[in-house]
């Protein structure tokens, strides 16, 4: 399937860009990580800790085992600080 | 209910009167004002980044859940992302109820969401360079007594 | 801190803003507006009554326990008393904070204090009359959470 | 001594007067309480239930068995509605 991956905060920086199109058959949110993490340095970087990380299936918040099935847009990012 | 996420300035005073004129409905308004604050005497400015196809999104799912969990007349919330000085307006939430228990709960349930989540993070700028701002444990913690 | 007792109304936009201007040591500012509610849709008006020779000193007295409590930057009480129409806004207090949930606790505190330790009487006319408004249960033990 | 006494509210109104100047030996508020109930059928009928009232001795909140030693002032009303 074809995915949106896009990324903010450090997560954008330590991967150098905002965002990027991908095919995967990963069948969940940590599936993609693993498949990321084996591509370059730079995502094993920014996915090192998934404790430090937050992610989101379709624009809305999801656990890192949420199914990609039918998903069009994942992002990743570090915990919110809003307010 | 009325959620806005907007680069430019708000004027606070203006919305804040704007939200409370009128209401012989309720009797109790509550706001909350987000300042860039300047702990160091060192900061810059502060840069807000956000996530646009979901902020507005998660903010009014937020809203509603308000909504849903006190009587309330009325919220407003308004949250700025991009460049801000020491001293400017990040955001504010305002909240009307019947009764001042419902808008006080209610404002201070919105922040604690609004904190940890909803799509924003901000990056301080001082002669030191450039950071991130950690998610604290406390504003984590916060969302255990809702 | 700045406390005001008086007949005449006041600008609740205009208060506000300047109440939160210019401040970047502190993060956070919470407003609570007290408006003439009318449930019944037969409020012809609100009158307050007040204790003039101790109605100051009562509430510099609960802002200055606030302040002793809590890390404030700042804390205004403004109060009417005479005559009101329903929608009208009644009184207006504002905290500053560097953290929201010192400025939250410092207003809800001022709340609750001004209710039933501050000496203001409520009375509402309607079609049928004048009546006192009775002092709730509630209003008495909210004052035990602090 | 001389006390002047103020009233707000229903008790204003109850006793038909703002205030008023009396001399007493009463040596406790609950004391002055009884001296007054027993002048006129409407000071009994303004204090008939202490628990439904409030007072303060020179400007501040006080207990009915406050001591009167020294005030000035004594302000009886019912429990306050302010906010």
């Amino acid at each position: 399937m074809t995915l949106d991956l896009v990324y903010f905060a450090w997560v954008r920086e330590r991967i150098g860009a905002a965002g990027e199109r991908v095919e995967t058959q990963a069948p969940t949110v940590a599936a993609l990580v693993e498949e990321l993490r084996a591509r370059e340095e730079r995502y094993a970087a920014a996915f090192a800790d998934l404790s430090a990380l937050r992610c989101a299936v379709d624009q809305e918040l999801a656990d890192f085992d949420a199914p990609l099935d039918g998903a069009r847009e994942v992002a990743f990012f570090p915990p919110m600080t809003g307010g | 209910m009325d959620v806005r996420v907007q680069a430019a300035p708000f004027d606070f005073g203006a919305e804040a009167a704007a939200f409370a004129a009128g209401r012989a409905d309720v009797g109790a308004v509550v706001t909350f004002t987000g300042i860039v604050r300047d702990d160091s005497g060192d900061l810059r400015a502060m840069h807000i980044e956000h996530y646009p196809g979901m902020t507005e999104r998660a903010i009014t799912a937020i809203a509603e859940e308000a909504a849903g969990r006190w009587a309330l007349g009325d919220v407003l919330v308004i949250h700025r992302f991009g460049a801000m000085a020491p001293g400017e307006m990040i955001m504010m939430v305002a909240t009307a109820a019947p009764h001042r228990a419902d808008a006080f709960a209610a404002a201070e349930f919105l922040m604690d969401y609004l904190k940890s989540r909803a799509p924003f993070w901000k990056k301080e700028v001082t002669s030191r360079g450039a950071a991130w701002v950690a998610a604290t444990e406390a504003d984590e913690a916060a969302l255990g007594r809702w």
